[in-house]
């Protein structure tokens, strides 16, 4: 990687980080804490729905993982809740290897890929209703003892700035892929898997690194909401919600590029809190908004909000370049 | 009633708000915050928070909840307000929970941003428990208005007070009053079905009546799960039909328990009782209207106002004159009202420390449920009780404990 | 180099086909021609490993590499080309070029670079930042062509590179090819265009009906009666020489 | 354990609720054979319909079963509409795009009828709702009977459609061979839109068949919707016969599964059938399509 892919990343991380400072209201923070930690699990369902192609419709499997693992940990084991996040995140790449061990290797894809990580999702769902060790239906609580050792912080700056520091760094992470053999390999699979193959790209290996690169953060996002509310049960961890709120921010964001996911969640939260000021006693106004947006971002957007914007730049530009490109066509 | 906040399958997608997080695009979008306060900078008020679930999967309860704290409110402010604090109002700062514990986390903060006093509300364990947590770190004091998860109150959270009683011991008195009622009808019943839906309520209770039941001398047949929402309830019908059961003891929800209801009356299944404990529909009003002949002389272990209190009955009219159901939590969203209100009055101060302090010391007697004056252990009420209520003809009638009894029990059932 | 023997494939009841044998020597360029559905390109991915052979088997410099994944095959040296141009549309040109030179290049700068040496090779380096999807016709070939190049096969499979291009882009890029042939990789193409066949390949196989039916130089095969039923019906070949008796 | 009866009477009653999920697999299953995609906003059109049929009970005082007839056309006209002029011209033709875009539509249309209708649960009772039919020893319920027997009957009229009218021949057609077919002179779009409507129309009849017996609230519709994807996959997407046996089969399987398993259990019990299903046999057990 270069300089000039590492400056935009560092420059909006370090504007982000000095919001706290202008910034002071609870309210508002603990929004951004959220909106963030969406972004981090949409981050996650980017690299293998928007580099590798394949559109999960069940990322809540991740999420979910992460969240009981560092909570189960904690509770039952005692395990420390900064080891607890990086446990989440191994189990979160693991459940992902699995199942894109058992839906890849069976060549499912597109619709069928689709389907069958909601039905996973939704078995883990049921799953972690019924087991004992999972606190059954009524959820885990972890403990409230706010220190710094447990992940858990008096002020809400600093659990801020540790979800920024992991949304940057998994900023870097997916740039390194978009500048690594191992994304051109992953966005030639999104683009014609057999072209790709022919070219000495072994599929289901690179599919596989990318869901459980996706698995291992979505967990990480997982884990920091059980972190932050400290209270997770299956409809909150597993449920379909999430899968969908992950999927949606990159979408409408940008698929497939590295600041999408974050643009997306902080513009769908935004404009649903919009809504929500016009026409807040009307229920579920925002999730209105938020269908319709996906619908005219599939419509209009394509490459969603960033795509947008780049080709307005392009049209710019390209009154003024389209003469010499012409001419370098006749030249050849 | 302590419902876990529910999501279920891929339409779950809105039940659990896509989108959660409370007002704070107010001051996103930099539109200043609170502007009602502005205009009465002149009258003192005290701020008091009102967290409801009144979007997303319960909202009907949600909009109930709010209506009896909208109630208490106005009722004290026309009285004059708090006089220790030179007849202040109350002055209501709404949240909307929105059916999910982020959402009642971030209206928490708004409200605590916004300089309330003190929150009510909740209605949803899984809300209860998130929201009181946030207001924990404010040491901000926290009513919980109905959540039944006796986890609410093991955490030891000073902050966090329950004014109506909590699982264990709903269960606990169910069980009591089951006996008493069977015994004082000579013991017809022996032998029981549970069944529930497999979430945090149902599951729950499932798990305590499995020990409980025996000891008392009833036989469990058998204990049948279902998920929420089920499509179908003649399997459980069928298997209730096959065992032949005395008594059936359902918790579910208000569809399930009205497709188990139908159902049972379809395949012509007549135990001799029908208990719920905290049922889902048992003491609703819109049951007893839609379905008589399938709701009747269901009986239910549940949260219920006094109905020999007169301000019960007034509260009753004026909201049936809004148009709407009476159900048990306007009563105790409107008692936790008061009884902050008086906490409030007593400290003589909106500082927090004081009104917990005050409400640790609370001997309350002023609301409409059947508890008596208020005892505060640990933040729980000592004194709150369920009581027992059974449908007859139209109506929904208390039938034990006697003190309370507008009717007698009809059991076994005829 | 490469031995196909007696290798077959079935679908369903239709034998797509049937026992061919194939046999090539390194270096040269070598055609496979043969009618519309003669299971040319089924032979095509059976050797690239996209379709698993009924039976048969095939070797590649004396492995056994029936059963082996098409990208295990690729790092062997086989490349190929699609007869239907398949480009990776969101990627540029030099990208696309690039995912193919990553089999040998680990490092980005290094598979860049050979990414534009290959497209210098074919003809593309004027086009090398343009997304592929606006690319010509001819373009989609060169890239075609250039990103199995970009692999550094030994052995490459051209499935009608030159099918869809007019006579002056043909001419164009038969150059490029030879150009490929004397840099040392063998080439095995199908083709229909028949004046390229005669012009470039040294020794031709045909198939027709999934069965190989004649195997020689190019003037020989064309000559051949069985060659020329397969292609223009049964009879064909004594009426041409009777018209050509005519006419002669 | 149980007695044969009560064994026989589960079985039954698989059968019959078999026959609404194979009603509702049925829409889905024609629009993924014709237009190759999952149509994610079936539950909530499912709601729709349900919604509807409730409307035409409180509003009007109309029975659920004859609310069918004039609902049928109503939800063909929807269907169509949002096929042709919201779900083809926002997808441009790609399939992950659909995807999308039906998933998009699902979400607006169950938070309007939250909006329009609150979140709580509905019900509609008639004469018939809880009636039996005594067949011997066995009570089956009379709602769910008719449910059986129109199933079977609409799937039949359904094929009928396909196979004998000029309509049905081009919709077979476009699914077979969509560049052929527009070759041919078909309106491809007309014959997308008309098959998306002829699924949503499926979904008025299953809506009218429930409502007797069962409640609707504005996200009901994902309750039986999984249900249905397992049908269609299990059936062999986009077949007919399939969607029906696949539905009664489920039906059956999860009605026995509940009755020895518990109703919990029942529900991993489709989704593990799903899955399995996908990932060894994606043609689905009774599908001849590859």
């Amino acid at each position: 990687m270069t300089a000039r892919d590492l400056i935009p990343i560092a420059v909006l991380t370090i504007l982000a980080a000095l919001l706290p400072l202008a910034v002071t209201s609870s309210p508002v923070l603990n929004f951004l804490v959220f909106m963030l930690i969406v972004a981090l699990g949409a981050q996650g369902w980017n690299i293998l729905g928007g580099f590798g192609g394949q559109f999960s419709f069940g990322h809540a499997a991740f999420f979910g993982t992460g969240a009981y693992v560092t909570a189960i940990l904690q509770l039952r084991y005692g395990v420390n809740a900064w080891a607890g996040l990086v446990l989440a995140t191994a189990a979160g790449a693991a459940v992902g290897w699995v199942i894109g061990f058992l839906s890849f290797r069976s060549g499912l894809r597109g619709s069928y890929f689709a389907l069958v990580t909601l039905a996973f999702a939704e078995v883990l769902r049921i799953l972690a209703n019924a087991a004992s060790f999972t606190g059954g239906a009524a959820g885990l609580l972890i403990k409230l003892d706010v220190r710094a050792a447990n992940l858990q912080f008096a002020d809400r700056a600093v659990f801020y700035w540790l979800v920024l520091a992991l949304v940057a760094a998994v900023l870097l992470l997916t740039r390194w892929i978009q500048r690594s053999r191992f994304g051109a390999q992953l966005v030639a699979v999104r683009e014609n898997e057999d072209a790709a193959k022919a070219l000495g790209v072994n599929s289901l290996t690179v599919k596989l690194r990318a869901i459980a690169l996706s698995g291992g953060v979505t967990a990480l996002s997982g884990c920091l909401y059980a972190q932050y509310f400290l209270y997770i049960d299956a409809n909150i961890a597993y449920g379909s919600w999430i899968s969908v709120e992950l999927l949606l921010a990159p979408i409408i964001g940008g698929v497939g590029t590295v600041f999408g996911p974050v643009v997306g969640a902080l513009t769908l939260h935004g404009l649903g809190e919009v809504a929500k000021q016009f026409a807040g006693r009307i229920p579920g106004i925002d999730l209105i908004v938020f269908g319709g947006v996906l619908v005219l971002a599939v419509a209009f957007a394509r490459g969603g909000i960033l795509g947008l914007l780049e080709r307005l730049r392009d049209r710019g530009r390209g009154v003024m370049a389209r003469g010499s490109k012409e001419v370098s066509h006749a030249g050849r | 009633m302590g419902r876990s906040v529910q999501d279920t399958t891929l339409s779950g997608i809105s039940r659990r708000t896509v989108l959660k997080t409370g007002a704070a695009a107010a001051a996103v979008s930099a539109l200043p915050f609170a502007a009602p306060s502005v205009l009465r900078a002149q009258t003192a008020v005290v701020k008091i928070g009102i967290l409801q679930p009144v979007t997303g999967a319960l909202a009907h309860d949600g909009d109930l909840g709010r209506a009896g704290a909208e109630m208490a409110i106005s009722e004290i402010n026309a009285a004059g307000g708090i006089k220790s604090l030179d007849g202040a109002k109350l002055e209501m700062v709404f949240g909307d929970a929105r059916s999910t514990p982020e959402a009642g986390t971030q209206e928490v903060e708004r409200m605590q941003a916004e300089g309330v006093s003190a929150i009510v509300g909740g209605f949803a364990s899984p809300i209860c428990l998130a929201a009181s947590q946030a207001a924990a770190r404010y040491d901000l004091p926290y009513l919980v208005d109905v959540g039944v998860s006796d986890q609410i109150m093991a955490r030891g959270l000073t902050n966090t007070f329950r004014f109506s009683p909590g699982f264990g011991k709903v269960t606990q008195v169910a069980l009591d009053n089951l006996t008493a009622i069977n015994d004082k009808a000579g013991k017809p019943a022996k032998t029981v079905v549970l069944v529930h839906e497999d979430g945090l309520f149902g599951s729950g209770l499932a798990k305590l009546l499995q020990t409980e039941l025996p000891k008392r001398g009833f036989e469990i047949l058998e204990t049948i799960a279902h998920p929420t929402p089920a499509r179908d309830m003649s399997n459980v019908a069928l298997r209730i039909r096959s065992l032949n059961p005395d008594l059936v003891i359902p918790s579910n929800y208000y569809g399930e328990f009205v497709l188990l209801a139908r159902t049972m009356q379809q395949q012509r299944i007549k135990p001799k009782g029908i208990y719920a404990i905290l049922g889902g529909a048992a003491s609703n009003g819109r049951f007893v209207k839609e379905f008589p002949q399938a709701a009747q002389n269901v009986i239910d272990c549940n949260h219920w106002h006094d109905p020999k209190n007169p301000k019960a009955l007034a509260l009753r009219k004026a909201v049936e004159a809004q148009g709407k159901s009476f159900a048990y939590n306007v009563s105790l969203n409107y008692s936790n009202v008061l009884l902050l209100a008086d906490a409030i009055e007593r400290a003589g101060s909106t500082d927090r420390r004081q009104i917990i302090e005050a409400l640790n010391a609370s001997t309350f007697a002023g609301h409409i449920m059947p508890y008596g004056p208020t005892k505060f252990v640990n933040g729980q009420n000592e004194a709150a009780t369920p009581i027992n209520t059974q449908i007859q003809g139209e109506d929904i009638k208390v039938i034990f404990p006697d003190a309370f009894a507008e009717a007698k029990a009809n059991f076994p059932a005829a | 180099m490469l031995a196909v023997e007696g290798v077959s494939k079935r679908f369903g009841g239709l034998m797509a086909v049937d026992s061919a044998t194939l046999s090539l020597q390194p270096g040269g360029i070598i055609g496979l021609i043969g009618p519309n559905g003669a299971g040319k390109t089924t032979l095509f991915s059976m050797i690239s490993g996209f379709v698993a052979p009924t039976e048969g088997r095939i070797r590649f410099e004396g492995a056994d590499i029936t059963a082996e994944e098409p990208h295990r095959r690729a790092e062997r040296g086989i490349g190929r080309t699609f007869q239907i141009v398949q480009p990776f549309a969101g990627l540029t040109v030099c990208e696309n070029i690039a995912v193919g030179a990553y089999l040998r290049h680990a490092k980005r700068s290094d598979a860049t670079a050979k990414a534009r040496d290959v497209a210098r090779r074919v003809g593309l380096d004027a086009e090398l930042d343009r997304p592929a999807g606006g690319l010509t016709v001819a373009g989609r070939k060169r890239l075609e062509l250039a990103r199995a190049l970009a692999t550094e096969p030994k052995l490459l499979l051209l499935d009608e590179v030159l099918a869809g291009l007019n006579p002056s882009e043909i001419r164009d890029i038969i150059p490029v090819i030879r150009g490929i042939r004397d840099e040392g990789v063998t080439i095995l193409m199908i083709e229909h265009v028949m004046q390229a066949v005669m012009n470039l390949c040294e020794r031709v196989y045909v198939l027709a009906q999934g069965r190989m039916i004649a195997e020689g130089p190019p003037a020989v095969v064309c000559a051949d009666t069985r060659v020329i039923e397969a292609y223009l019906g049964h009879g064909a070949a004594a009426r041409l020489r009777a018209e050509g008796a005519v006419h002669g | 354990m149980y007695s044969p009866q009560i064994i026989l009477e589960a079985a039954l009653n698989g059968l019959m609720t078999g026959a609404v999920y194979a009603l509702i697999a049925l829409g889905l299953t024609l629009i993924y054979g014709v237009l190759h995609i999952i149509n994610f906003a079936h539950g909530a059109l499912l709601t729709c319909a349900m919604f509807a049929v409730w409307i035409a009970w409180a509003w009007l005082g109309m029975d659920p079963y004859l609310a069918i007839l004039p609902l049928v056309p109503l939800m063909f006209a929807l269907g169509y509409g949002l096929q042709r002029f919201v779900i083809g011209p926002a997808s441009h033709g790609d399939d992950g795009n659909i995807l999308l875009v039906t998933l998009g539509l699902s979400i607006v249309l169950e938070n309007v009828l939250l909006a329009l209708f609150q979140s709580d649960t509905r019900t509609l009772d008639t004469d018939y709702s809880f009636q039996v039919v005594a067949l011997g020893p066995l009570l089956l319920s009379y709602p769910r009977l008719i449910g059986l027997g129109v199933a079977v009957v609409v799937t039949g009229l359904l094929w009928l459609v396909l196979n004998r009218t000029d309509t049905g021949k081009a919709i077979r057609a476009v699914a077979k061979e969509k560049l052929g077919a527009n070759l041919v002179g078909i309106d491809v779009p007309h014959v997308y839109a008309v098959t998306f409507g002829l699924g949503c129309a499926c979904l008025a009849v299953a809506a009218g068949l429930l409502m007797p017996t069962f409640y609707v609230n504005p996200r009901i519709g994902g309750a039986f919707v999984l249900v249905a994807f397992t049908v269609v996959v299990l059936g062999g997407m986009g077949s007919l016969p399939g969607a029906l046996l696949g539905g009664l089969f489920i039906g059956v399987v999860e009605s026995l599964c509940g009755l020895f398993l518990g109703d919990s259990l029942g529900q991993i019990g489709i989704f593990l059938i799903f899955i399995a299903v996908l990932l060894v046999r994606p043609t689905g057990l009774f599908g001849a399509k590859a």
